[in-house]
C-alpha cells in the first residue's frame, strides 16, 4: 500500500504500527503525550495507546535515557524522544557509559533494545542548540548503532526496523525535511544498516546522510547542466557505516566528496575518507573532499546559510576534485 | 491540580478563596493590601515602599508587557525568529528585578526580558538573540546579568560556582555583601543539573537565591509531571530554606527577594523561591497551548493578573492618577515603537563573523576556513550567482 | 563531625550514648534487644525472628566478612586486579539482602557482595570482574540482581525504570506484589543521576527502595562534603518518606528494609532508607585511608561492629551455643579455602572474545576486526615471537 | 634549572608553580585535596594552599564542571580534575554546550579560562570505564582545545601553559605512564599548540599522542634493527591539530602510522588520514593506516594487551605500508 506522506507523518506512521505491533514498545520523552511532540511526531499516540504507553517524562535527559534503560532490562522496547539534538548531551554518560556497554560487559545476558529519535541538524532558524550534528559523538562509541532517515520511506520503514532491533539505536530525524513529501509503500522491506545509491552517475561520487542526501541531489542535478554526471549515495547506516557500494562507486568514478552539516574536524567524513583512500587507493584521482558545517560552534541564525554545506559548496568541492 | 483562587496549593490542602498559609502575598488579586505574611521559612514578610516606588513598579509592569506584546508581533510578522512570551510573569520578573542590588549578579533562562529590564539592559539586546543575529549581545560584566541559557538548568551550575567566586572574594558579611540570583522554570527543578546545583550550594553555603518561577507548565506539561509536592518544599531535603511566594504580587515578590538576598549576602546561605505564577501566552510563539490547557483555567489565572492588582491598588489608595496611567502607557508605547523600529533596522551580520570568537588565542584550523571560505565568497563576486 | 557512640546524628543534636529519636536500633552495639524503635517517618519498628533466623543472619554476616577478607588477601597476592571490601558493611548488606521476597530485583553497585551471596549468587562470579577476566558473569534476570554499576549513580535510573516496569506490568498491589532495591552509596547522593531517579520514582510512585549505604565516606571525602544534613532527608524534599536506621544492626535493617520494600509491592511509593554504617577498611586495594582519617575514629567504629553485636546477642540469648559458632567459623573457612582455589584456577579469557556481544545483531565492522586479528595472531604461530 | 622527574610529579610541580603565580588558579575536583588526588597528582597542594583553592568537591562532575564555569566568569582559572576518563561523561552537557561555547556566544565578552584535566587511556589493568580514551568526543567540538602531555618535560610545562591560556582546555595526562621518569627544565619554553618530531627519520612517519608516544618509539628501536628507520612524532596538540611537520614529513617519507588507543572508527586517527591525504596526496606511497583499539567496548583487564596497540601492532601496520 503507497501514500504520499511527509517524513514527519511517515515517522509518525511508522511508530503507530510499531505500538500496534507490539505491547512491549513504549515512547518516551518531553511532550510527546498530550502535545504529540513539539515537531508533531508522536501526535495522537498517547489518545490512542494511552499514558501507559506514550509517556509525558519529566523534563531530565539523563532519566529518560536511564529509566529506559531499566525498563528495557524489564523486557520493554523504550523509543526515547530526545526534543532537539542540542538536549541529548545531558544523558550522554547513559547513553555512552551504559547503554553502549550493556551488551558487551553482560557477555549478552542484559539486551537494552532502545532507540533514541533525535531531530538533528540546522536549517531551520532556530536559536543555538537547536541546530545541532551530534553523529560523531555516537558513531566513535562502539556498542552503539547510528542511523538517519532521508525520506518519507525511510522514515516509515527505518523507524520500524530500529524499534524491532535488539541493537540500541540512535535513530537521526532530519528535522528540516520533516515537511517534505515522497511515496510511502507501507510493504517495503530492505536491510536497515545498508547505504543506497540515490542517483546512479559516472564522474565522481557524492555521500550524504539525513538532511544533506536533497542537497547532494541538488546539487548532481545542477552538476548535469555543467555536463557532470554525480553519482550519489544516501549513507543511512552511520555506524556501522556500509561503504562496500560505495568503494565500488570511487573505483569506477575516481573521485568522492562526502557532505555532512557536523564540523568537519574529526567528523564522520573523515572516518569515510580515510577508508576510502585505504580501499580506493590506486583508484583515487583526487583526495576524498569533505563539504561540512566549519570547526565552530553552530552560529546564529542568520549565519547559518553559511554555516550549513549547500549546492554550491558541493559543486565547489567537485570542481576541486577535477582540478587536483 | 485545581487551581484555586489565589493559586496557593501548599503544605496540606489548598482552601479556595484564602492564601494557604504558608504562600506569601501582600497585594490580593482586587488590589487589596495585606499588611503581613508569613511564609513557609516562618518568616514574616511585609513591605512598605514610598508612593515613587510604587509607581515604579507599576510603570515597569506595564512597559515590560507592552515590550513583550511588541516582540511577539514582530515574530509573527517574521522579524524574529521565535519569541519566548513573559506574559502573565510580569510581577515575578520585576519583584525579583528590584529587589537586586547593584552588586548582585543574575544568571536568567531565556524569558527573563523583565529582569533584564530592570537591570538597565537595552530591550534590543535580548532581541537579537532571537532575530537570529547573535547568541548573546549584553556584557554579563557590565549589567551583572549573565547571558540567557537555553539547556534547562546548566545556569544553575555557573550561578553557584559564581556565588562560590563571591564567598572566595570575601564579599560576604555585610550590607555590601554580594548575592546571586538564579533563575529557572519549573521544569527544570527534574534537571540533574539544578539538583547538583542545590547541593553545591548548601555544601559550600553559597550566597545565592535561587528563584523559580512556577508558570505551572514546562512546554505541555502541567506541574505534575514534574513533582508531587510544592516545589519550594525541595530544599528541606538539601538543608535550607524554601518557600512559596505569590509569584503574581509583584510587592510580596519584591518582599521575599529581597531578604533572601540580604541573607545570602550576610553569610547566612542559600534560599529557594517558588514564584507561583503562570505562563499566560504560550510557551513560545511556536507552541500551541490549546493542545493541552482549557480556556477556563488562563482565564481564571487573568483573574489574578499581576498588573490588574497595582494598578487597583495604587489607584485606590491614590498613588496615582489617571494622568500617570495614561502617561505609563504612552511610555510603554513610545518604547515599544522605538524598539520595533530598532528591530527592523537591525542588521545582519557579516558571513565572516562565522569564524569570529571561537577560541580567545584563536585556532589555526579556523583561520584557515575562514580564509578559505572568503576566498570561495569573493569566487561569486560579480558572477550571475 | 563528631560520630558518637550510636553513631547517629539525627535532626537535632547527636546525644552521646544515646541512638538519637529517630535512628531505627533494634540491637545495641552490646546485643542487647531494643524492642521497638521508631523511625524519622513516624513507623515504629520492631521484630521476631525465629531462632534459626537469627542463627542464620550471623552465618550469613560471618561468612561474608570472610570471603571479603579472602578476597582482598587474593588482591594483595596479585591475583585479583582491585577489591572493593564491604568490611564493617555486613549488617547493611545482610538485614536488607534477606528482607528482600524472590521476585524483588535488586541493582548494586560495585560493593554489594554481601548481597549477591544473600541472592544465592556463587561469590566467584563478582570476583571474575575484580580479576580482571570479564564485566560482569552473574545472569540478572536469573537471580535477580542487575550487574555492578561502577559509574556512580547510573543504576539508580536503570533501577526506576525497571520499577516502573513493574507497575506497567500490574505487579504492585499484592503480596506477590513486586518491588526493587537499589543500592548506592553517601558520595552517590550528589550526582544529578540519583537526584533525578528520586523525582521519577516519586512522581510515577514506582515500587523502589532506595537504599543508601552512608559509610562516612566516598574515597576520601567526608559525607560532610556531600551534604549538610542527614541524607534520609533528602526524601522529603521528593515527596517520599526517608529514615535512618543503623545500618550496623542487622535485625534494625532487616525490619526496615522489609517494611519499606511490602509497601513498595502494594503500591505504596518510594522509600529512601539510609544505612548509618562505616567502611572500616580502605575503599579498594589502591586506597590508602591513613591519609585522611584518624584511627581513633575507626576505633571507635570497632566498638560498633556489625558482627559482635550478632554474636553477643545469639550468646546470650542461648540461640546459639560454641559449637554453632565454631561450625559456622569453619563454614566460612571452607568457603574462603573453595573461593580461592576457584580464582586462582579462572582461566583467561581467549583473546577474540574481545570482540564478542558488541551488538545483539552484530556488526561487520566488528567482524572484519574480529578477523583481521585472528589474522594477525596466526601470524605469530611458531614463530620466536 | 633541570632534574628528573616522573610524569605525575612533573605535574604536581606544574601545578604548584601555577597556584604560587597566580592567586586566580583554583584546584578542583573529587578527592583532590587531602587525599592528592587518586593518582597523587595534586598531593600536598591543599595543605599548602588550602582548602579554598584546592577544593574536594561533591561527587558530581557535571557540578565540577557547571560551577567552574561560574568561578571561571567570576574571574578565577580552576582547574578541575575528573577522576578517571569513563566519568567525564556526567560533565558532557557542561562542557560541549556551555564550557565550549560561551566564548563564541558571547562574541568574546565571556572567557572561561578552565582547564579540565583527565588521566586517560589503558593499561593499568583496570576494571571498567578507568580506561578510556575520550579525546575524538572533544576533539569535534569546536570551541575546546585538547591537548595530550607524553612526558615529565610536556607535563610540567604544558601544564602550566594550559592554566595561563584563556582557551578552555582539556588536558590529556597518560595515566599508564605517570610513573615514568624524564628530564624537566624548569624554565623551558615553547609553544603549546605544536606537534613535535621526538625521533628523525627517512622511511615511514609514525604518529603517536599521550600514552603512545613510548610505543611508537620502542616500534621505532625495533624497526631499526630491521633496517627501517621510523620518523616520530609527538603530536601533543589534538585540537588544534599542528600538522604541517607532519605534512612535511610524509612527503618525505610517503608512507604513514597513526597510533591511538581509542576506538578507530571516526578517531583522530580518521581526521589525521584524511588531512595527510588531502595535504600529501601525490607524495604517498600507501594510504595512511591506523593502529588502533578496536570498535568495541574497552575490554576486561586480561583482555586489554590484546586491545591495545602494541609495538607488534605498531610494525605490522608499517610492514603493511611498505607492501602497498
Ligand atoms: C536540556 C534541555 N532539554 C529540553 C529543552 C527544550 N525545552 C525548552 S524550554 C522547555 C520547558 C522548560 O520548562 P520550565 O523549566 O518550566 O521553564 P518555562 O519555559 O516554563 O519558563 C523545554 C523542555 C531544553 N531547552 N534543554
Ligand atoms: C561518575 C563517577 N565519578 C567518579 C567515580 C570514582 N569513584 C569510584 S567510587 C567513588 C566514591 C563513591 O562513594 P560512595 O558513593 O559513598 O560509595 P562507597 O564507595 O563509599 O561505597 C568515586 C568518586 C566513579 N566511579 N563514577
Ligand atoms: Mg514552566
Ligand atoms: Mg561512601
Amino acid at each position: 500500500m503507497a501514500e504520499k506522506l511527509t517524513i514527519g507523518k511517515a515517522l509518525n506512521a511508522g511508530l503507530r504500527r510499531a505500538l500496534e505491533q507490539d505491547p512491549k514498545v513504549l515512547i518516551m520523552g518531553e511532550d510527546v503525550g498530550k502535545l504529540g511532540g513539539v515537531f508533531r511526531i508522536t501526535d495522537g499516540l498517547q489518545k490512542d495507546f494511552g499514558e501507559d504507553r506514550v509517556i509525558d517524562t519529566p523534563l531530565a535527559e539523563s532519566g529518560i535515557i536511564g529509566t529506559a534503560v531499566g525498563l528495557a532490562i524489564r523486557g520493554y522496547r523504550p523509543v526515547c524522544e530526545i526534543q532537539f539534538d542540542g538536549f541529548v548531551y545531558p544523558a550522554y554518560d547513559q547513553i555512552v557509559s551504559q547503554v553502549a556497554k550493556m551488551h558487551f560487559r553482560s557477555q549478552g545476558k542484559v539486551k537494552v533494545p532502545m532507540v533514541i529519535r533525535i531531530p538533528f541538524g540546522g536549517g531551520i532558524g532556530a536559536v543555538e542548540h537547536h541546530s545541532e550534528s551530534p553523529e560523531a559523538y555516537f558513531a566513535h562509541t562502539a556498542g552503539l548503532k547510528v542511523v538517519a532517515c532521508s525520506s518519507p520511506q525511510d522514515a516509515y520503514t527505518m523507524i520500524q526496523q530500529a524499534i524491532a532491533s535488539d541493537d540500541p539505536i540512535v535513530f537521526l530525524e532530519p528535522k528540516r525535511r520533516y515537511h517534505e513529501k515522497g511515496e510511502v509503500d507501507t510493504e517495503a522491506t530492505y536491510p536497515l544498516h545498508a547505504s543506497r545509491r540515490v542517483r546512479p552517475g559516472t564522474d565522481a561520487t557524492v555521500l550524504a546522510y539525513g538532511p544533506m542526501v536533497r542537497t547532494a541531489l541538488d546539487a548532481a542535478t545542477a552538476a548535469q547542466e555543467d555536463g557532470r554526471d554525480l553519482e550519489v549515495f544516501d549513507l543511512r547506516t552511520l555506524s556501522p557505516l556500509d561503504l562496500e557500494p560505495v568503494f565500488e562507486s570511487v573505483r569506477r568514478t575516481g573521485r568522492c566528496v562526502i557532505v555532512h552539516e557536523a564540523p568537519s574536524n574529526v567528523g564522520l567524513g573523515a572516518e569515510i575518507a580515510a577508508r576510502i583512500t585505504e580501499e580506493c587507493f590506486y583508484s583515487l584521482e583526487a583526495p576524498v573532499l569533505r563539504v561540512t558545517g566549519f570547526d565552530t560552534p553552530y552560529p546564529a541564525a542568520r549565519l547559518e546559510e553559511d554555516y550549513l554545506p549547500d549546492l554550491d559548496r558541493v559543486l565547489d568541492a567537485v570542481d576541486r576534485t577535477f582540478g587536483w | 491540580m485545581a487551581k484555586g483562587d489565589r493559586g496557593a496549593p501548599a503544605r496540606g490542602k489548598e482552601v479556595a478563596g484564602e492564601p494557604a498559609p504558608d504562600f506569601v502575598q501582600l497585594l490580593t488579586p482586587d488590589g487589596e493590601r495585606i499588611d503581613k505574611s508569613v511564609g513557609a521559612d516562618g518568616v514574616e514578610y511585609t513591605i512598605d515602599l514610598t508612593d515613587e516606588e510604587y509607581r515604579g513598579l507599576y510603570r515597569d509592569l506595564v512597559v515590560i508587557r507592552r515590550l513583550d506584546a511588541e516582540a511577539t508581533a514582530l515574530q509573527r510578522q517574521g522579524e524574529l525568529g521565535i519569541w519566548a512570551s513573559l506574559l502573565g510573569q510580569e510581577a515575578a520578573q520585576v519583584g525579583s528585578g528590584r529587589a537586586l542590588r547593584p552588586q548582585d549578579m543574575a544568571f536568567p533562562t531565556y524569558r527573563e526580558h523583565g529582569v533584564l529590564y530592570c537591570r538597565g539592559i537595552d530591550p534590543i539586546l535580548p532581541l537579537s538573540l532571537y532575530r537570529g543575529v547573535d547568541q548573546g549581545a549584553w556584557d554579563p560584566a557590565e549589567f551583572k546579568v549573565n547571558m540567557y541559557t537555553i539547556v534547562i538548568g546548566a545556569q544553575t551550575l555557573h550561578a553557584t560556582g559564581y556565588a562560590m567566586g563571591i564567598t572566595k572574594d570575601g564579599k560576604v558579611g555585610g550590607d555590601d555583601g554580594e548575592a546571586v540570583i538564579c533563575y529557572f522554570g519549573d521544569g527544570a527543578t527534574s534537571q540533574g543539573d539544578v539538583n547538583e546545583a542545590f547541593i553545591w550550594s548548601s555544601v559550600f553555603h553559597a550566597p545565592i537565591v535561587f528563584f523559580c518561577q512556577n508558570n505551572q507548565y514546562a512546554i505541555s506539561e502541567p506541574i505534575e509531571k514534574q513533582t508531587r509536592i510544592p516545589l519550594y518544599r525541595r530544599a528541606d531535603g538539601f538543608g535550607f530554606p524554601g518557600l512559596r511566594v505569590d509569584g503574581n504580587d509583584v510587592l510580596a515578590t519584591y518582599a521575599v527577594t529581597r531578604t533572601a538576598l540580604d541573607n545570602a549576602r550576610h553569610g547566612q546561605g542559600p534560599t529557594l523561591i517558588e514564584a507561583y505564577t503562570y505562563r499566560m501566552g504560550a510557551h513560545t510563539t511556536t507552541d500551541d497551548p490549546t493542545r493541552y490547557r482549557v480556556a477556563s483555567e488562563v482565564e481564571e489565572w487573568q483573574a489574578r493578573d499581576p498588573i490588574a492588582r497595582v494598578r487597583a491598588f495604587v489607584e485606590k489608595q491614590q498613588i496615582a492618577d489617571a494622568a500617570f496611567i495614561a502617561e505609563v502607557d504612552e511610555q510603554a508605547k513610545q518604547e515599544a515603537l522605538q524598539l520595533r523600529e530598532r528591530v527592523l533596522a537591525m542588521p545582519d551580520p557579516h558571513p565572516l563573523t562565522l569564524f569570529d570568537h571561537v577560541y580567545p588565542n584563536g585556532s589555526p584550523v579556523v583561520d584557515a576556513q575562514r580564509e578559505r571560505y572568503a576566498e570561495y565568497l569573493d569566487s561569486f563576486e560579480g558572477s550571475a550567482h
